[in-house]
């Protein structure tokens, strides 16, 4: 185990894992959609650590892997694999059949488009649908899940203006609206919202009152300054930018020994 | 009295179920035999409820002209696939842009003879500006504000599946996909395509395990997925379908040769999916071991 | 084999049971309730004589069992017992999640009152819904399945003036509503309704075109004056009013071999 | 770090979670060790979602105000449980008229977050008549009319299952009672009493035949579903229920007797569900085999 970890020693990536494991609790259902390797990570990394009674929610499968004495990050094919520690299917039939229960369930979002009330969209960009100029992917679940879950986290590989902008040409979630503490309230969507934006440059959370985003902390060597201008609109700035804790010794020991033994995450 | 009628049929008769302009909804492991015999046969203006690689290729092949969508990803760090990209950005295609909970409840309001079942995901999102289908109404209970969402009524549903008897009680190993229900549910006809047909005995030692009951078509087709996984069979072949992702993002930009290479090779030249089979190798297919 | 029968060998309910036998198709999914022995041995006898891609839906358990040499009629706790034969479970939680493949379901249904248009009553008797007079079991599915299953048929344990009534007080499942054929039509039921109503005294249809009760066939012995003097309202006469058909030697020993040794349809 | 923490509780434990005036579901096979827990407690106005003669039990015990109702049959030839149409002619009770499409349709609203879902069994009938909670509507696309189902919420569901692990991760033996796993998900707590509890690992053997995965409580009660049936492990004590149907039936009919000496031998002077199995000895639980 390193007994002194510095930041040089560090990927963003690795920042952004743990900064996610802390803030997840246990007996929480996390939910892990796919090609998202730092949440994998971050909720491999909280279930090792305090999280002994989280269900891990991967694909269709419900799993609990506290006791496992190695978890590295699987190559995740869509075949048996996956499933290997499976203690239940999720998805026999009844995937949005207990939504009144997702108030334990939290799940992480990307999105092409992310806008400063945690609105985000994965439908495409351009300002006709019939022929955009990049058509995205699709909400897969999103729409619902961010409905729904007891708050979720906007998680994205890169920090860019282009990405986080003033308005998404198309909203696939809703996060906090227009703004307002309120919003969610009003359009009858019981979950708790979005809660923080994470990139490899900082954490971004939203301001209680009008819910406009609003920069928590940054990562060490990042200024305030640079997030700014990485970003496509303005970011509430408190005086005072914390820095973004950096894992302790035992954390990264558990990091890089037990959840990402082949250093995907220093290679992103 | 005469006896049970089997339900198995081979893969050129499962398509000819299917004709232009049909709405077919294609689920997880994916039915890869069926879908060759699709582009084999080249049917047009087909609506596909499909994701993903097997989604492109249909509409690589100029099978598709709507396709019911709510994740068209590309894989292996390809955000979106790229003949449904393409086709969408230049119009050729129309979408119909929905999300898993939208899409099972339509599918659940075709399976439950409704003409519509409220949703709540969605709510202030732009899915029912560009999907003028989605409905947004006031609930006559309490008020609230909810999306109506039509049925969704494929005509043909296509599945893979581990195993069946003659009489389309089907058993998945590792689960169904997670909408093969809803879509078998709600579709006039079902096909699965198996890696084994079993005797009916086999099936009643656990009739807990039967997914499917009275599937109306089965098909036998080892190794079937391929180039996709089968759950308790192979692993997804990923260097084949990264060669397909190659080449229809090559397309994409201009240079289709080996994309039409890909589909004559593995679509056009085998009539069969025994042919199909040859074409790949079983050295290649025994590769592709569970672990 | 008795290579003769004659009907005073009979019981009506064998009449009853081999008249709706006849009635069913191969392929047709039959759905049998509780306590309904007529029903039962009827959905057997077909099975074994031309039904061999039937399935028998019993108590959340599908089969096919036109195989099985024997088919005494269990005595059907609700335990291990009834799902011996079973392919799959119709109720995983699915029980209604299918009906758009309903016009294949057949099923069965008694009576707390039976009216002219084949609306029938479980709710209960007396003018008063919070104090009844008789409080009846329930609707249990019956709503639910006369809506949508292709046909269904009222089989009654007795032909009373008390069960066939002029109006239902209470109408748990809508058949013919206050007549007419497009009845069901215009209230978008999309289902076939009821075909027959099947008693120990005789077998009644329903009017082509008001769709009100009607005389079909009066079984062994019985005249359709005496028919009428047990029904609560007037019932449509043909001129000519046939005998329901016996059972033919080969039906009647395979009813009594092979679906009722135990003849607990003569004891009724 | 702290390990998985166990789910397993007793019925007296168990049955504290409910309070007097509380909305109970109960599952079949019945969860009879916990319903003789309530009666043993004396719980008052509860609003239950039963079916046969355990309803009869729990009205006939005075713990219920209401019944979810869609089927009070009383079995053995006797249409009609006793002391359930005792009541409800007396107006004792109140009725909450419905079927089992509509039953679900509550369920599935209150599992989905729903205030209301569509159905169309029921139109044309009395149901709306004699339940104002079912509204009569037209449907928002195509103009047809529909019930709609308000949510129906379980504060609590109690079911019965073969076997679970610590964690609550249950699996069935011959499948959970129809109604059980849309009582689950709509229930803001669910119990389930098991014949036996398992090992993880026998969980994860065959993930797919896991029912519910992680109920709230575990009560261990072997022989718990007794005089009811419990799939693969006995059957139902006809002998014992016919009794019990007899002194309902007399107690309706003016002789609570032999009523009141069943509540006393079975659910009052047993203290635990032990000693209720010692009240019916050991030589009758053994007699109840599966064939």
């Amino acid at each position: 185990m390193p007994s002194d970890v510095s930041a040089q020693d560090l990927s963003p990536q690795e920042i952004m894992a743990a900064f996610l494991a802390r803030d997840l609790k246990d007996t929480e259902h996390l939910m892990v959609g796919v090609a998202m390797p730092i949440v994998e990570a971050a909720v491999r990394l909280a279930h090792l650590l305090h999280g002994p009674n989280m269900e891990l929610i991967f694909f269709g499968t419900r799993m609990n892997v506290a006791d496992r004495h190695t978890l590295p990050l699987p190559a995740f094919a869509w075949d048996n694999r996956v499933v290997r520690w499976a203690e239940s299917f999720s998805d026999t039939g009844h995937r949005f059949e207990d939504v009144k229960h997702w108030h334990k369930r939290i799940f992480f979002i990307g999105g092409v488009q992310v806008d400063p009330h945690g609105n985000t969209n994965l439908i495409g960009v351009g300002p006709d649908y019939a022929t955009l100029r990049f058509r995205g992917p699709g909400s897969v679940g999103t729409p619902t899940l961010s409905t729904h879950v007891g708050r979720y986290y906007i998680v994205l590989n890169s920090h860019s203006p282009r990405i986080l902008v003033e308005r998404c040409d198309y909203m696939s979630t809703y996060g906090w609206g227009s703004g307002g503490a309120d919003a969610r309230k009003k359009l009858g969507l019981p979950g708790g919202g979005p809660k923080y934006c994470v990139t490899p440059l900082c954490v971004m959370d939203f301001d209680e009152e009008d819910k406009h985003m609003r920069l928590h902390s940054v990562h060490p060597g990042v200024t305030p300054e640079a997030v700014q201008a990485q970003t496509g609109f303005a970011l509430r700035m408190p005086d005072q930018v914390p820095t973004t804790p950096i894992p302790t010794p035992e954390e990264l020991h558990v990091l890089r020994t037990r959840v990402d033994p082949e250093g995907r995450l220093r290679r992103m | 009295m005469e006896s049970r009628t089997s339900h198995i049929i081979d893969e050129v008769e499962a398509v000819r179920r299917i004709e232009d302009g049909m709405t077919v909804a294609i689920g997880s492991p994916t039915p890869m035999a069926l879908v060759r015999q699709i582009i084999r046969r080249g049917l047009k203006d087909l609506t596909v409820v499909d994701v993903g690689l097997s989604l492109d290729m249909l509409i690589a092949a100029g099978c598709v002209r709507k396709v019911v969508s709510y994740y068209a990803g590309g894989g292996f760090g390809v955000p979106v696939a790229p003949a449904f990209r393409q086709a969408a950005e230049r119009g050729e295609i129309e979408v119909w842009e929905c999300e898993e909970g939208i899409l099972t409840s339509g599918l659940q309001a075709a399976a439950q003879g409704l003409p519509f079942l409220p949703w709540r995901g969605g709510v202030g999102t732009s899915l029912p500006e560009v999907n003028p289908d989605l409905k947004v109404f006031t609930d006559p209970i309490r008020g609230e504000t909810l999306l109506a969402v039509p049925p969704i009524k494929p005509d043909v549903t296509l599945l893979h599946a581990a195993v069946s008897d003659a009489y389309g009680n089907v058993q998945h190993v590792g689960g169904p996909g997670w909408i093969d229900l809803f879509m078998q549910r709600a579709a006039d006809h079902t096909v699965v395509q198996v890696e084994k047909v079993v005797a009916n005995e086999d099936i009643r030692k656990d009739p807990w395990a039967t997914t499917i009951a009275g599937a109306d078509a089965i098909v036998r087709v080892p190794y079937g997925a391929h180039p996709f996984y089968s759950r308790g069979y192979y692993i997804q072949d990923n260097a084949h379908l990264k060669d397909y992702l190659d080449a229809s993002t090559a397309a994409a930009k201009g240079d289709p040769a080996a994309l039409h290479a890909y589909f004559a090779r593995y679509c056009r030249e085998p009539e069969t999916h025994a042919d199909y089979l040859e074409q790949i190798g079983i050295r290649r297919l025994l590769g592709l071991h569970e672990y």
